[in-house]
């Protein structure tokens, strides 16, 4: 793998939702075309993480850099931590495209209402630039065909295919993919790991907060485990799931792959 | 029954009903148009901000509009430095009197009823747009007030029947509306069964009316709550705006 | 603060006889509604016909109009059959219409209030009623009915607390309440605002009261029902 | 349940009240009038009735040894209560036109004076159809003002209807109207001399038009009860043979209202 610009680093992040510490000092590097998977059984932080990146939580402490831009923090006379500048995590945010678990999608929007309302209404995209945009990564994910669907209308599997076309429409520097096939019936889910696999070939950048461990397994390119907040073990795939050094982490493996 | 009288007065019964009509529409926009800002601001976290929209939510839905309007109307007359101001071009008139009574009335309804459909707004649906970058108004705009007036669509339909109800005190304080008119008609005539059937058959048209204006916009609007095959939501009755609780009955 | 002349005892009084007409009116409410509802559920068309007719209009129909109607209607269709039944002659005064009219208006709304809390109950219960041996009877009056009342309560609380509000227009055909007097106050005094502001707030106590009233009995009704 | 509707039952025909009244022979008689038309009749702050109408209204009973009771109507209902039988006669002011005499039976005037309009002082309002353009006239709805100002001028002029002529001096006196038009002795009484009324004053002519004024005003009583017509008749001229007419006139009036 040459040696690409870091995409994304996170310095000792902590984070605690009153007295219970979910972060306790993590730190990340993911390169460009990195796919970093965060594997960890529930309540280990991963999903806080993720959270904390593009700060829909505020960390308590630690710094979060994009592209070599650090997101400023400051401190209100409250004693509460807050963004320096709304405007920086705006944009901040718009670069790093999130997939959730829920696919929250715009209800009240068809599918191709969904993908071309944040170019358009964030980065500003004239519509009929963001609707050709809109087709074609529609039928990247291949959901050209209900564009016109409102999302109720449509079973998990394609509703999160199009969460992932509203997020590649972002033209993001990076994906930030919350537990995408959780809430997906077994069937369903297939279709949509297909989608972030040819994804992850193109060589986009990508941090997956994850269960699926095959997919961790083949696509990654660095993985992650978090264990009560901290990181457990980490390492490229081959290494971490051949060679595990943590006791938990096998104890985790032998848990999930049973 | 004296069916003549009413079709010698049909011409003034239609002059009553555009007054009745203009009344209406002038209010519920200059309702709306207030009740925006006041579901926001009672939907505030700040306590003793949404205070203030939420007492005055309070205390038009508390009291009768009857009253309100005796307030703005006779009541203002109560003050001389009102009667001196040049407020007064407007207070004097009791068409801009009944105008405001109704328009304060019903941005308390509607305000109400959007800051109950904006409090339902889907959490999830609103970090997606705070993780798509888009910053608290355009969440307002694009996301969040979209979503709450579809939500509120059905109640709102109730109270623009209200409305057309409510609309009828305008009668009462030397306005010829619809009301007004069937007054007229019975006090140069004597003929009170058939002056006040006329305006009632009237106000039951205009009623369907609405009724049927907001059916066809629930079907455009609603598309995308409605599974693709049609469910039996209850078709023949417009649930009145006493009672949101049996609309959604429907079994 | 405020200055009433005197008045007070007078929109008191008025008071009285606004809680009167609401609490008279409200129990012929309960009363048509439950017949409409019964209607509405009926087998047979034209009684449903009926009852879809009466809710329509009612609903169609300002209060206002509907009350000058019944109060000098009501008085010729009162006259005609008592004419023919040899009565003298009934008066339908103004309490009567008011009380009249706005049970009638009511008695719509709270039928389909009615309507939609039998409709709630879950057929499940009815037929487990049936199951044990009880009458068509027993199940209506021992199962149907007190389930019913727990589904129709909110609509109900909401009816009570429009209902108290309507009783305003009674005003307007001359019922002396407390609207009326404050309109004879303020014009007496020269200070409209006053008395209105005044009576503005006992609708608001009425209102209030009757709020935490309800909403102790909705609490009451829903024992053993797990909160969604 | 069962008992809830009895009760609910018992109630309202408690509420209709059944107040059956006796056959007709006219030993009681129920009198609508109106209580807010000052000095003809008006309430006092206890409720009581008072006012030429009413001190008529209890002479003429008592000429024709008649027990009444009077019962309070707001205007607009003033006719069609009487011919829903809520009272038997009324004597309210009404003044005896063509279109009521369609209605109801009436008998001869007990008294007749002219209307007029009054205006602001310092507005310079003239009488005519160029001065009342656009101007807001008060009058009480359902009256010979009423039908006056409508049939004469009703294009040009912006008519604000009132239940009550009470009502209709509040809002003058508030600044609401440019001009009133009511019958020139009660708008004397009732509010140019009153505080409400004193920057008010009468302007143009006083009208007696019988095509809208009519013959005075008399005692409204139901087609049906011809009978009753008459006896109201001669209790009129009995009352005012006697004197007793010539008394109440005297008590409100330094004029006579009889004559017009």
């Amino acid at each position: 793998m040459s040696a690409s610009a870091e995409a994304l680093v996170v310095e000792d992040l902590h984070k605690s939702f009153g007295s219970v510490e979910v972060l306790k000092g993590i730190s990340l590097v993911a390169r460009e075309h990195d796919v970093v998977s965060i594997l960890g059984s529930s309540g280990s932080g991963k999903s806080t993480l993720l959270r904390c990146i593009n700060l829909l939580e505020i960390p308590d402490a630690g710094n979060v850099y994009v592209h070599g831009e650090l997101i400023r923090m400051t401190t209100t006379s409250g004693a509460a931590r807050v963004p320096e500048d709304k405007r920086q995590v705006e944009r901040m945010r718009s670069r790093l495209a999130m997939v959730f678990q829920q696919f929250n999608l715009w209800s009240h929007m068809t599918v191709l209402q969904n993908v071309i309302e944040a170019p358009m209404h964030v980065l500003k995209v004239p519509r009929a630039e963001a609707v050709e945009r809109a087709e074609s990564v529609l039928q990247r994910v291949d959901m050209y065909e209900r564009k016109d669907y409102y999302p109720a209308h449509l079973s998990g599997g394609q509703q999160q295919r199009a969460a992932i076309a509203r997020a590649l429409a972002m033209e993001p520097a990076m994906m930030l993919f919350d537990e995408p096939t959780s809430a997906l019936d077994p069937e369903l889910v297939g279709e949509v790991l297909k989608v972030i696999r040819g994804l992850a070939e193109e060589g986009r950048t990508m941090l997956v907060v994850t269960h699926e461990m095959a997919f961790a397994r083949d696509v990654s390119t660095k993985v992650m485990f978090l264990h009560e907040g901290q990181v457990e073990e980490d390492g490229v795939p081959a290494q971490v799931f051949d060679e595990p050094k943590s006791a938990r982490f096998r104890q985790f493996l032998a848990g999930t792959l049973r | 029954m004296d069916v003549n009288v009413i079709l010698e007065n049909i011409p003034l019964y239609i002059e009553g009903m555009w007054v009745t009509v203009q009344l209406v529409v002038l209010s519920l926009i200059l309702g709306l148009a207030l009740a925006v800002p006041l579901a926001l601001v009672a939907t505030s976290r700040r306590r003793f901000i949404a205070f203030w929209p939420r007492a005055y939510i309070y205390f038009f839905r508390g009291t009768p509009l009857l009253v309100q309007m005796f307030m703005i109307y006779h009541g203002t007359a109560q003050f001389d430095w009102l009667k001196d101001s040049a407020l007064w071009v407007v207070f004097k008139e009791a068409y801009w009197c009944a105008l405001i009574a109704f328009a304060l009335n019903t941005a308390a309804y509607t305000g109400e009823m959007l800051r109950g459909a904006i409090a339902q707004t889907p959490f999830g649906e609103v970090e997606a747009a705070r993780a798509y970058g888009m910053s608290r108004w355009t969440r307002f705009r694009r996301i969040i007030l979209p979503s709450a007036c579809r939500r509120a669509l059905p109640s709102y339909g109730n109270e623009v029947i209200f409305m057309l109800h409510g609309s009828a005190l305008a009668g009462v304080i030397t306005i010829v509306d619809l009301f007004g008119a069937a007054k007229i008609v019975n006090a140069r005539h004597f003929v009170p069964f058939e002056s006040f059937m006329a305006a009632g058959f009237f106000y039951l048209c205009l009623t369907l009316l609405i009724v049927w204006i907001f059916r066809i916009a629930e079907t455009h609007w609603h598309a995308y709550m409605r599974p693709r095959e049609e469910e039996g939501e209850e078709k023949g009755s417009f649930p009145a705006r006493s009672a949101p609780a049996y609309a959604a009955k429907g079994l | 603060m405020l200055d009433l002349h005197g008045y007070l005892p007078l929109i008191l009084k008025g008071t009285l006889l606004t809680v009167e007409v609401a609490v008279l009116s409200l129990l012929m409410a309960i009363l048509l509604g439950l017949i409409g509802a019964a209607a509405k559920l009926s087998g047979s068309r034209g009684v449903r016909l009926l009852a879809q007719v009466y809710t329509t209009v009612i609903r169609g129909v300002p209060d206002l109009v509907l009350m000058t109607l019944i109060y000098f209607g009501g008085q010729i269709l009162v006259n005609d059959i008592g004419d023919r039944l040899g009565w003298d002659y009934v008066d339908v005064s103004p309490f009567a219409a008011g009380v009249l009219t706005i049970g009638f208006i009511f008695g719509a709304y709270l039928t389909e209030t009615f309507r939609g809390g039998i409709m709630a109950v879950s057929r499940g219960e009815i037929e487990a009623g049936h199951a044990y041996g009880m009458t068509p009877r027993q199940v209506f009056f021992r199962i149907t009915m007190p389930a019913m009342v727990r589904h129709a309560l909110p609509g109900f609380s909401n009816n009570w607390l429009v209902l108290a509000k309507t009783t305003a227009l009674v005003s307007v055909i001359g019922l002396h309440d407390m609207v009326y007097n404050a309109g004879q106050a303020g014009g007496a005094t020269r200070q409209p605002f006053t008395f209105y502001l005044l009576v503005a707030l006992l609708f608001l106590v009425l209102t209030g009261v009757s709020d935490i009233g309800l909403r102790w009995v909705e609490r009451r009704y829903s024992v053993g029902v797990r909160k969604a | 349940m069962t008992r809830l509707i009895a009760l609910t039952l018992t109630l309202v025909v408690l509420g209709l009240g059944s107040s059956v009244a006796s056959a007709r022979d006219w030993q009681v008689i129920r009198i609508g009038v109106e209580g807010a038309y000052p000095p003809f009749s008006a309430l006092t702050a206890d409720g009581k009735l008072v006012g030429f109408d009413i001190d008529i209204a209890h002479a003429l009973c008592a000429e024709m040894g008649a027990e009444c009771t009077m019962v309070q109507q707001d205007w607009d209902g003033m006719i069609p209560a009487l011919l829903a039988r809520k009272y038997d006669a009324i004597i309210a002011s009404m003044a005896i036109t063509a279109e009521r005499k369609k209605k109801v039976a009436f008998t001869g005037k007990y008294y007749q004076v002219p209307a007029r309009f009054a205006r602001r002082k310092g507005s310079g309002i003239e009488i005519s159809e160029a001065g009342l353009q656009g101007k807001a006239v008060g009058v009480q709805r359902a009256t010979t003002h009423d039908n006056f100002i409508s049939g004469e001028f009703g294009s040009d002029v912006d008519i604000k209807r009132y239940a009550s002529q009470d009502e209709a001096y509040l809002d003058a006196a508030v600044g609401r109207l440019d001009l009133l038009l009511a019958d020139s002795v009660a708008m004397q009484e009732g509010f140019l001399d009153t505080d409400n009324g004193k920057d008010w004053e009468f302007v143009g002519p006083g009208y007696t038009d019988v095509k809208y004024y009519g013959d005075g005003a008399g005692i409204a009583v139901s087609k049906s009860n011809q009978d009753l017509v008459d006896r109201f008749n001669k209790a009129i001229e009995a009352i005012r043979a006697n004197g007793t007419y010539q008394k109440i006139n005297a008590k409100y009036f330094d004029f006579d209202v009889f004559a017009g």
